[in-house]
């Protein structure tokens, strides 16, 4: 552990941690729950089953050796209309320790229902909004579930693969798209 | 007033007109005299505040090539031409508004300022009526407009203008105090209401070489001036005190949802009410129509030139503190008004009366 | 954490309460911005901002467009800093596809990056001046502004929408002469900072509105992902300029200010604000740096297909806008159009925080607050 | 001579404008009206010569009393429902009681020996209601500062007790 010279508004305390090694960290402390992504980085990324998630993710803000105080990004993806799972990608990334961890959780499109995280880093507020808009992951635990962007009455979720434009929206005909851009 | 029925009663032709009938048009001419001056003051005022106001912010503000559909030679009809188009500018009354207030409130907001100028002495004999209470009449009569801004806020059933009517009418009564004291400080020295007087005691010369306009008289008239004049801008919701149409707040404040002719009488009183301001300042303060240079150019038309000059440069201040300084919250306007100007009223009182007292 | 508990206390309000909607059409809101403020009196219990009306599905437009396309599409998102947009989704771009773009290419990217963080930062002082009544310093930011603009067009032929930095390189290289103006430009910039002090910086009525109002404490900024200027005004050193270098900001000798509570509490409106104003002399320090420093002759692309087909795989990369770190997470399936793009944007992350600084506030005071986050709605609502 | 016609228009304008007050449907109205009531009651001070009454009867009624009214209205009631309906119960009953009065003051008014004599010309009151403030009647008139200042500290007292 290392002062970083060039700080002095803010206390980093650089005990950077690759990949690899937050894995093992994490590992160590879970009991071996979780295998690397076997792909090379920047591919690197934490699979988390949604039952599991509220635990680890106090355990990455406050272990004092991973303290993932900052969410960078939280992304929802479709992997495809013939994939059966919904995915969101949480970017995590710690302003102590200067070392990043990308966690993956993949539910089913059945039944898409993820813990929030949203008391635990308050800018996932928004972010799990705005997956729940677009993709309808249901973020169980959020105090305040609803959409963000689109009108509350909207139907369907739009970044989702299979979702069809709608022709009318209160009457007015949505004027068609064409099927290539390019 | 007298001086006109005078005169009227000297012209031969007039004598056969009953004097009832002469004194109701002598009335009728003085009014629309008085409205004139306040409509081309506002004019004026509006052209002045555009070039002032572009000159501050490295700018040209607005500007033409000769005459034609462009707005004249340096955009001298800009205004002319912002007031036709207010005059045909299509009158909108919101369908939830309270219609009878609606159009009730920008009048008597204007009459509470038109009102005024019968009280101020533009000169030696411009002057309508030289009231024994002159002082006190102009405070009493501006007092009435404050009831034309909480009717607009209300009447226009709009949240913001309710706001701007609310934060007004606070404003405008608190202010009112510190005004009042200090102008106090001159009516005690002249020991007069009349307007007048208050002008002709400032005659002569103080220390020597100074005029002997009260902010010169003594320590405590100089500060009374200054705490006079703050006041009286935020009388007149000039900015840094513009807290009721404070537009990045709420909007326009009380006056959102006029437009067009409406919403050109609350703009008239504006400006008519910055005059006021300014003149009072300077009636009270800086000698009316008095000469700089006791002695010499003080006829009629130099009193005259000295008031007006004296007016519209205070008005200037008015315009430059509006383009360099950002806006107070309520809170500290209240703040500055009671917890700095009244007492500092206060003791000016007392030391003007303590100063009179010994050194006079 | 204080920030768990920020659900309303109800029975902590006295007063009758007023639901005032500030917005979407409202001179302070910086865009098509909706909140929802209820207030007691002139104090505000709770703000729910309500945003989307600018929602032109930036990501689901991607999905359908070739990541070449997609340029134009960025530019759109955060309108006031175009250039930063571009730079932002061509980092990633090249970080997806291990590109290494050539030195020139750093070199004015850099340049129009910073100038058009400084024709930003403009834009965000000038309307905050606005926000608190001051009129006159927002003509003077436009002013100075206006010359950026003039070189940007000189530059790409557009003033605002620049689709001007390509994946792996920039469009054109700069015009002649282009590089003397940009240092004639950055010679008239220099003393009209102190123009901006003195105007507004250090006025007394500017510091008693802004000083100790809307305090975001470190850890609650973090926590909400705040970032850029925000997050400094907020006394972290945090600059990703800095700490996570991309391109070649590692070359440049530049400070990153923060907030220090000067005239009142670290990560109030005027730490906020006064962050941007010392921002603008850095990136003038990085400009100069980058233009003596700038090879001047050099291919201005990356050899690239004409067609770009990124590998498999994922990134996620972030770089310093003006409005603080614009992250893009790509998803690539090899196909010439992106699987999945997301924008982070920093002003939705700004915004998202403003019930837990201005509640208890007065109206005014929201106002401050909104304008000292400087959001833009483009961004915000993508 | 022009003075009459003046004062019967305000006159007019008094009575008029009491009648709103009192029968109006609507509370704002009747504020409103008031304000022309004080007003022509103003105008009928200057009629007596009493100019300093009549711009105090501005000042304190107008500018304070009537903007305290309508701000007590504003905010008693949500903005959307201030109109209340004031509407009177006993009409009957009132206007009887109203209508003796009116008589019993007429009569007064026939029946009063009334002294006729041609006023004087005065200048101005404002000098005499100093001297008498200042010299004749001045502890009266600190006692009731005294009172004012009671009264004033009292009700900041009780409007800050929630605090």
């Amino acid at each position: 552990m290392t002062e970083d010279p060039s700080a002095d508004g803010w206390h980093y305390v650089i005990a950077h941690m690759d990949y690899r090694e937050i894995v093992d960290y994490i590992n160590r402390n879970f009991n071996e729950l979780y295998s690397p992504d076997t792909r090379e980085e920047p591919a690197a990324v934490l699979r988390v089953s949604p039952k599991d998630w509220t635990e680890l993710a106090y355990f990455l803000r406050d272990d004092e050796n991973l303290v993932f105080d900052s969410m960078m990004c939280i992304t929802g993806i479709d992997y495809g209309i013939e994939d059966e799972n919904l995915g969101v990608a949480y970017n995590l990334h710690s302003m102590t320790h200067h070392h990043k961890l990308e966690v993956r959780i993949d539910v089913p499109k059945s039944k898409p229902m993820i813990p929030s995280v949203e008391k635990i880093w308050r800018m996932a507020d928004w972010f799990e909004r705005e997956i729940y808009d677009m993709y309808g992951i249901t973020f169980e635990g959020h105090r305040d579930h609803r959409r963000i962007l689109l009108p509350e009455d909207w139907v369907g979720f739009p970044l989702r693969k299979d979702y069809e434009f709608p022709e009318t929206w209160h009457g007015i005909v949505v004027p068609k798209i064409k099927e290539e851009w390019e | 007033m007298e001086l006109l029925l005078q005169k009227f009663s000297e012209v031969s032709f007039l004598s056969g007109i009953p004097s009832a009938l002469l004194f109701v048009f002598a009335a009728t001419l003085i009014a629309v005299s008085l409205f004139m001056f306040v409509a081309v003051n506002a004019i004026v005022a509006v052209y002045a505040e555009r070039k002032i106001s572009a000159f501050m912010q490295d700018r040209l503000g607005p500007m033409g090539q000769g005459v034609g559909l462009h707005a004249g030679k340096w955009g001298l009809l800009q205004t002319v031409a912002d007031a036709i188009k207010l005059l045909i500018k299509e009158d909108i009354i919101p369908s939830l508004a309270d219609r009878k207030l609606f159009i009730l409130a920008p009048f008597i907001l204007f009459i509470g300022a038109f009102i005024v100028f019968v009280g101020i002495p533009f000169n030696q004999h411009i002057l309508v009526a030289d009231f024994n209470i002159g002082v006190f009449y102009i405070i009493a009569m501006s007092s009435i407009g404050v009831i034309g801004i909480i009717l607009a806020g209300y009447g226009s059933n709009n949240k913001w203008a309710l706001y701007g009517a609310m934060r007004s009418a606070a404003q405008i009564i608190s202010y009112e105090i510190p005004l009042a004291l200090s102008l106090l400080t001159v009516i005690m020295l002249v020991g007069s209401l009349k307007m007048q007087d208050i002008i002709i005691a400032q005659h002569g010369l103080i220390w020597g070489i100074l005029p002997n306009w009260f902010i010169f008289n003594n320590p405590f008239t100089f500060i009374a001036f200054f705490i006079f004049f703050i006041s009286g801008v935020a009388e007149v919701n000039r900015t840094p005190f513009d807290l009721p149409e404070a537009e990045s707040e709420l909007v326009a404040g009380f006056h959102t949802e006029y437009s067009g002719m409406r919403w050109a009488f609350f703009f008239l009183a504006e400006y008519a009410n910055m005059f006021i301001v300014a003149a009072m300042s300077a009636i009270l303060f800086l000698g009316g129509w008095q000469s700089p240079i006791p002695g010499y150019m003080d006829s009629p038309a130099w009193g005259l030139f000295w008031f007006m000059g004296k007016a519209i440069f205070l008005i200037f201040v008015m315009m430059w503190f509006r383009w360099t300084f950002p806006r107070l919250r309520t809170d500290q306007l209240m703040q500055m008004c009671w917890k700095y100007f009244l007492p500092i009223s206060f003791i000016n009182i007392l030391g003007v009366g303590l100063w009179d007292l010994w050194l006079n | 954490m204080g920030i768990e508990t920020s659900t309303l206390d109800r029975s902590a309000i006295h007063g009758e309460e007023m639901v005032l909607n500030i917005g979407p059409q409202h001179p302070s809101t910086h865009g098509v911005l909706r909140l929802q403020v209820l207030t007691d009196g002139e104090i505000v219990t709770k703000i729910t901002p309500y945003i989307g009306y600018l929602h032109r599905c930036f990501e689901k437009h991607c999905e359908n467009v070739t990541y070449e396309q997609v340029i134009p599409y960025t530019d759109r998102c955060d309108y006031v800093a175009s250039m930063n947009n571009n730079f932002g989704y061509a980092v990633a771009m090249e970080e997806l596809m291990g590109i290494e773009v050539p030195e020139k290419v750093h070199h004015i990217r850099v340049i129009v990056a910073e100038l058009n963080r400084i024709a930003s930062h403009h834009l965000a002082i000038g309307t905050f001046g606005l926000d608190v009544g001051a009129f006159t310093p927002f003509l003077y930011c436009f002013r100075d502004r206006e010359r950026i603009l003039d070189l940007f067009e000189l530059l790409c032929g557009a003033r605002l929408l620049y689709n001007y930095i390509w994946v792996g390189g920039v469009s054109h290289d700069f015009p002649i002469g282009f590089v003397e103006k940009v240092y004639e430009f950055l010679d008239y910039f220099e003393p009209k900072i102190q123009e901006y002090n003195d105007l507004l910086t250090f006025n007394k009525i500017f510091i008693e509105r802004t000083a100790d109002v809307g305090v975001l404490p470190a850890d609650v900024a973090i926590s909400y992902g705040v970032s850029g200027p925000n997050l400094r005004g907020s006394g972290v050193k945090w600059d990703l300029r800095k700490n996570e270098p991309y391109s070649i900001y590692n070359k440049f000798e530049f400070d990153i200010p923060i907030g220090t509570g000067a005239m009142g509490t670290v990560g109030d409106c005027w730490d906020r604000y006064y962050v941007r104003i010392r921002e603008l002399e850095e990136s003038v320090k990085i400009t100069r740096q980058a233009l003596d420093q700038m090879p001047r002759e050099g291919d201005v692309h990356a050899a690239l297909p004409k067609k770009i087909r990124p590998p498999k795989g994922h990134v996620y990369s972030r770089t310093e806008t003006p409005r603080g770190d614009l992250g893009f997470y790509i998803i690539s399936d090899g196909k010439p159009k992106p699987f999945r793009l997301k924008l982070r944007s920093p002003a939705f992350t700004a915004l998202s925080c403003i019930d837990e600084i201005a509640r208890g506030w007065m109206i005014a005071d929201v106002i401050a607050i909104l304008g000292s986050l400087d959001i833009v709605l483009g961004e915000i609502d993508r | 001579m022009g003075a009459d016609i003046i004062f019967w228009m305000v006159v007019a304008l008094t009575v008029g404008s009491a009648f709103l007050v009192v029968l109006s449907q609507n509370l704002i109205y009747s504020a409103m009206a008031l304000l022309f009531t004080f007003m022509g009651v103003a105008g009928l001070y200057v009629f007596m010569m009493a100019d300093f009454i009549a711009a105090t009867q501005i000042v304190i009624y107008v500018g304070g009393i009537l903007v305290l009214i309508i701000f007590g209205i504003m905010l008693t009631q949500r903005i959307r429902d201030v109109r209340i309906s004031h509407t009177s119960m006993q009409r009957g009953i009132g206007g009887v009681v109203v209508a003796l009065i009116f008589l019993g003051l007429i009569r007064m008014i026939r029946t009063s020996p009334w002294h006729l004599e041609s006023s004087p010309e005065i200048e101005g009151t404002v000098a005499g209601i100093g001297k008498l403030l200042m010299v004749e009647y001045l502890l009266p008139f600190e006692v009731t500062s005294v009172l004012l200042l009671a009264a004033l500290m009292g009700a900041a007292m009780l409007s800050r007790r929630g605090d």
